[in-house]
């Protein structure tokens, strides 16, 4: 087995330990929020992906900037509309 | 063996003159299709996130009508599928047809022990009443929200299955294309975009795992 | 019908609207021109063949000057406009605690209003000049919008939720109505009319109006109260299975879920349309939902209804879960 | 006193490179791809047109005794439809874009040039949707699939519509997609980004939107298809959905839109700016971050479509700020075409005539832009008139102008002829008295109350309609003239030569038209663009034929 192949190894390894993180932490009794923990390991799982997977953290800083281009504008919409409802009850 | 791991001059593709731009190009190309694939999915993540947040008790009670050790079980396997994928790709650089066709072979299968659970999951679905349309029976506080989620669950997790499946096809494709081919492997930027393709639709179910299966799991 | 062009004034709004209008219009003009006179003037002296000097230019650093100014003084200049429109939109649609508190729901392709009075119209609003007008406002079907171009106000009619928004005019006479989103086939036939009388006048319409109707709104929500049920639980006298309604309106509401809400028009339309969404703390989810068997005029006068009640007290060993 | 120079047509380019009819169609070279676009578009350009045509005409009366309501709101639609995404969304882009991205950087194509013909066959496809729903009996929901009306109420052939949309919106998203890499990748030796022509920045800048704001698109109709094939209620109120929701999201990309339609459009105008005035644009650098600004600040910016709709008033006071932010850019554009005047040498060519129309026009479009952006004032002009003259003075007077400027502008390049020069020059002036002589009027109409949409209407808006109504002829007078002479003029004008402008663009330094893979040696450069000044000779003077003069 080479180089590279042991760290995809690893990356696997760590990729299931965050899954059974993520699940366990979904039993946890936070009322409603467990959502929030949830989508950050979610979020860690993916940088895993992309930087080992889809070799970014082999890439141009181009490639770089353009796989983190899309979740950054989908952040702009999920912010902006956001806004709109929990600010939606109007003044009385 | 020495013919397998041959590494031999690409095809290039007009208007490109060497190899490493094609390459390039062909990447950077692909991450900017995924791009737009973010923001296609984003879409719907944008609407369960608002009916999420209008409706939480309807979601949450819907939540409980999933089982999250099926869900667990698919995000293993995808991200197995996802792990030989990236090898495949390796192997595929290095011009090793032998190891490039095994794990094609295993990430097909992964993908497809995939659809099958989904599958499986549907039917149970159908079994349950859940299947929103005028089939849809649930008891529960705001059954029109919680068809909504079920709505989202089928649309979002439908349409992951679609590029699975367009996934699986490619690979298939692809397989049966080096395995056919004598010729050594001279178009390698195939199997690097597609690799790339195979880690994104795995990205997508990573947050539809705990956004549809870990709400509110028993 | 009294339509003039511009400018009439026919609203308390009318006046702030048409200043900020006439301000801005003056300030986008005065740089429009500008910008044209200059054009043309360059276009003149610099056209191919003239003997206008064309040494080079000023220095980068007033270049970059320029760029700065023509950039940053406009910029504050319309920002005072935008606080100053923002306010006048803020108090739009920021209803006062008194005023004639009107209903209207929008179908294809017309409009139904609802007087606390109990008077019903359709297409026409008759409305006494100078008094604050209260727009509690639904659709039935698809988005309308709710649009009195002489008031200067507008606000799309919504299926499903309640929007409000409050005017005064100042002016008798009669207005257009228009239905301002498009809703299909006859959008366009979907005009009203609003009527503003003299006080005088609007209480004798009132009173010929009245004539017709079978008692006020609330009155009328009073006996859907008990006709359509809700009474049986809702009602103190009875075995504690709901919370009272007495009250409760314009109130905070505690829910189960821990949170607090305002029992305000879409709280109590949403707790008959789908009473498992926010359910009161200490009680069970056990209403049946009303979904399709009340319609939006049932749903406004039971409302109306809850609303009148909100003076009396509501009983105390009624709240104990 | 010289003699004109006699130009002639290279033997070999790249419109008689092969010329058998599968050869254009399954061609993979940009040019033939942007002539491809140039007929599709025209074809849309003037079915859209007709629509407009015909609802001026039944505007003419308040009664509207022409159609009926249902006829008229589905003209309407299918003008809406066909003209902002088949024929302003692909206009300048796809087709000037495609013709002169590569040209301009220096490369022999597009980094994808079997992506970009696809794209074109997924656009024709799109197309072929859109044309259906509206022979099998035309869609009535308004451009804007406002729900719950197009999901559950309406009786058209909107999921067909839709789906049109949705597959237009894959063309859109491949050309950006080809548009960015290309940019990116094959800059020519010495083509630094800040050596780029302003026209390649603005393309830039407009594929940028195309990624990011078409899928949102894309999916939006996709849900509203799927709610009306299935009756489940994504957007329906009455299903627990949020039509507001819908509205987000569409605007999310609509709004954009607009960038889309009216940036590559003012990278032409700066083309055009310093060719005609033989200088150097002013400001380059402030223009290239004023069109990025425009691209990022254009996504914050939806919600101002909104304001009325029932979204959060605290949201629409945030919009509004932004919307003003947003001018901003706009604005320094502006200031700087009139600054790139300033001491210049200046002729009265058809593309300049063109482009001043466009900075007069565009200045009017923005301008009522910030008073809709005011939320007192936007309440009581919106959904009127007042929006409606709004954005055809930025879609049509800006977009439209500039596609028209540029067109003239590149026309001996693509065709490597000139067109009639006083015929020309009539007709700009022709489109420019018409277009304001139908469109000022409903500003008017707008502020007056008049809302958009109706076709009857009150009696005391009859003689305003009437003045918009009768600017029409010149309007399609102002578009049929450039068709028919430049159509003429593609077969019989004068030749045109290499470079007839004299000016300094990479794609000025290949024969026109140029040969199958535009350069015969790839270029190398060594200065910034709009080097008028250092030019060899004669920098001042305009056309060859005019040396002597």
């Amino acid at each position: 087995m080479n180089k590279s192949t042991i760290e995809h190894l690893k990356i696997l390894a760590s990729l299931f330990l965050l899954l059974a993180l993520t699940t366990a932490v979904a039993f946890v009794p936070l009322g409603s929020w467990n959502w929030i923990p949830n989508l950050v390991l979610s979020v860690l799982m993916t940088g895993l992906i992309i930087l080992f997977f889809m070799r970014v953290r082999y890439s141009a800083p181009l490639i770089w900037l353009t796989s983190v281009a899309g979740f950054v504008w989908l952040s702009l919409l999920l912010f902006l509309i956001i806004l709109d409802y929990i600010s939606r009850p109007w003044p009385q | 063996m020495a013919d397998n791991v041959s590494t031999s001059p690409e095809v290039l593709n007009f208007p490109f003159e060497e190899p490493a731009h094609q390459r390039e190009t062909a990447l950077f190309g692909m991450w900017v299709f995924l791009v737009t694939e973010v923001l296609f999915f984003g879409g719907m993540f944008t609407a369960y996130l608002v009916y999420r947040y209008s409706h939480l008790q309807a979601f949450l009670e819907a939540g409980r009508h999933q089982e999250w050790y099926l869900g667990a079980l698919n995000t293993a396997v995808l991200m197995t599928s996802g792990f030989t994928m990236a090898l495949a790709v390796q192997a595929a650089r290095r011009g090793d047809r032998t190891w490039l066709l095994r794990l094609f072979t295993m990430t097909w299968l992964l993908g497809a022990a995939f659809l099958a659970i989904e599958g499986y999951e549907y039917h149970t679905k159908f079994v349950e009443h859940l299947v929103p349309g005028n089939g849809f029976a649930f008891t529960g506080s705001d059954p029109a929200a919680a068809q909504l989620f079920f709505v989202l669950y089928f649309t979002m997790t439908g349409m992951h299955m679609f590029h699975m499946f367009i996934g699986l096809m490619l690979i298939l494709f692809f397989g049966l294309w080096t395995a056919g081919s004598t010729r050594p492997m001279h178009k390698p930027n195939c199997f690097e975009v597609l690799g790339l393709y195979w880690a994104f639709v795995d990205i997508v179910w990573l947050f539809l795992y705990p956004l549809f299966y870990l709400v509110n799991p028993s | 019908m009294s339509f003039q062009p511009l400018p009439y004034e026919d609203s308390t709004y009318a006046a702030p609207v048409d200043t900020i209008f006439v301000l801005l219009t003056t300030l986008c003009s005065v740089i429009t021109l500008a910008i044209f006179a200059v054009i043309i003037f360059f276009c003149i002296r610099y056209r191919r063949g003239s003997s206008a000097d064309r040494t080079p230019g000023p220095p980068k650093k007033e270049q970059k000057i320029m760029e700065y100014s023509w950039t940053i003084i406009p910029l504050v200049l319309f920002l005072f406009l935008f606080v100053w429109a923002a306010d006048v939109y803020y108090n739009m649609f920021s209803p006062p605690a008194d005023g004639i508190p009107i209903y209207v729901i929008g179908k294809q392709w017309m409009w139904k209003m609802e007087h606390p009075e109990g008077e019903r119209e359709i297409d026409q609003l008759h409305i006494p000049v100078d008094r604050q007008i209260i727009l509690t406002l639904t659709s039935q079907d698809v988005i309308h919008d709710f649009d009195v171009p002489a008031f200067r106000i507008k606000h799309d009619v919504l299926p499903g939720r309640y929007v409000r928004m409050w005017f005064k005019a100042t002016k008798v006479g009669t207005y257009y109505l228009f239905c301002g989103q498009y809703c299909g086939a006859l959008h366009s036939q979907m005009i009203g009319q609003i009527i503003v009388m003299t006080a005088a006048d609007y209480a004798k319409w009132l009173d010929e109006a009245g004539a017709t109707t079978s008692g006020s709104l609330a009155g009328e929500g009073s006996r859907y109260f008990h006709e359509l049920g809700c009474s049986g639980c809702h009602e103190n006298s009875k075995v504690v299975q709901a919370p009272s309604l007495a009250g409760i309106y314009g109130e905070p509401v505690p829910l189960e879920s821990g949170q607090m809400v305002t029992a305000d028009d879409d709280y109590l339309r949403d707790s008959i349309l789908l009473p498992g969404k926010q359910i009161a703390r200490g009680f069970q989810n056990i209403m049946p939902s009303y979904q399709g068997l009340v319609s939006e005029e049932q749903i406004v006068a039971l409302i109306a209804y809850i609303r009148s009640e909100r003076n009396t007290p509501a009983p105390t060993a009624g709240s104990t879960p | 006193m010289t003699t004109q120079p006699v130009h002639t047509l290279p033997p070999k380019n790249y419109l008689n490179a092969k010329e058998t009819v599968a050869s254009w169609f399954f061609t993979h070279d940009h040019k033939r791809i942007a002539l491809l676009y140039l007929a599709s578009i025209t074809f849309f350009f003037f079915i859209g047109g007709i629509a407009a045509m015909l609802m001026r005409l039944e505007l003419i009366h308040p009664r509207g005794y022409l159609f009926t309501s249902d006829t008229y709101n589905k003209l309407f639609t299918m003008h809406g439809v066909i003209m902002v995404w088949f024929f302003l969304i692909p206009a300048i882009p796809n087709v000037l874009g495609n013709f002169l991205l590569p040209l301009m950087i220096g490369a022999k194509d597009l980094a994808f040039p079997r992506l970009n013909l696809i794209s074109w066959y997924v656009f024709m496809f799109g197309g072929l949707f859109a044309v259906a729903s509206i022979l099998f009996g035309g869609v009535d929901t308004g451009w804007t699939f406002y729900t719950p009306y197009s999901s559950t109420y309406s009786n058209g052939w909107v999921i067909a519509m839709a789906v049109g949309i949705f597959i237009n919106g894959f063309s859109s998203i491949f050309t950006g997609l080809n548009f960015i890499v290309t940019t990116h990748k094959l800059r020519a030796p010495g083509m630094t980004w800040f050596r780029l022509p302003l026209f390649v920045w603005t393309l830039y800048s407009t594929s940028l939107i195309f990624v990011l704001a078409t899928p949102v698109l894309a999916i939006t109709l996709f849900l509203v298809a799927l709610e009306r094939l299935f009756g489940v209620g994504i957007f329906d109120p009455h299903l627990g959905g949020d039509p507001l929701l819908f509205q987000h999201l569409f605007w999310f990309y609509s709004h954009p839109a607009v960038y889309i339609m009216v940036l590559p459009a003012m990278g032409v105008v700066s083309e055009l700016m310093a060719a005609f005035a033989r200088k150097r644009i002013f400001g380059y650098n402030f223009i290239v971050y004023a069109s990025l600004g425009i691209a990022f600040l254009g996504f914050l910016v939806w919600g101002h479509h909104m304001f009325v709709s029932g979204e959060s008033i605290y949201a629409g006071m945030i919009f509004s700020l932004l919307s003003f932010f947003v001018a901003v850019p706009s604005a320094i554009k502006v200031f700087n075409w009139t600054a790139t005047l300033y001491k210049g040498t200046i002729t009265f060519d058809t593309p300049l005539l063109y482009a001043l129309g466009f900075v007069a026009l565009f200045t009017i479009g923005g301008m009522t832009g910030l008073m809709l952006a005011s939320l007192a004032v936007d309440v009581h002009v919106t959904q009127t008139y007042f929006v409606v003259a709004h954005f055809h003075y930025i879609m049509v007077g800006g977009a439209v102008m500039a596609y028209l400027g540029g067109m003239h502008y590149w026309f001996p390049k693509i065709t490597g002829r000139m067109y009639p020069e006083t015929l020309a020059r009539w007709s700009a002036v022709i489109l420019f008295v018409g277009f304001n002589m139908t469109f000022f009027p409903q500003f008017i109409l707008g502020y007056m109350g008049m809302p958009r949409r109706y076709h009857v209407y009150p009696e005391e808006f009859q003689m305003l309609n009437v003045i918009s109504t009768l600017g029409t002829p010149l309007l399609g007078i102002g578009y049929m003239l450039p068709l028919g002479y430049l159509g003429w003029a593609s077969f019989f004008g004068r030749i045109a030569g290499p470079n007839p402008w004299r000016a300094p663009g990479l794609e000025w330094q290949t024969s026109s038209p140029p040969p199958e893979h535009n350069f015969s040696a790839i270029p190398v450069v060594t200065t910034g663009p709009y080097a008028y000044d250092l030019l060899p000779d004669g920098s001042k003077s305009f056309t060859e034929s005019d040396d002597g003069g």
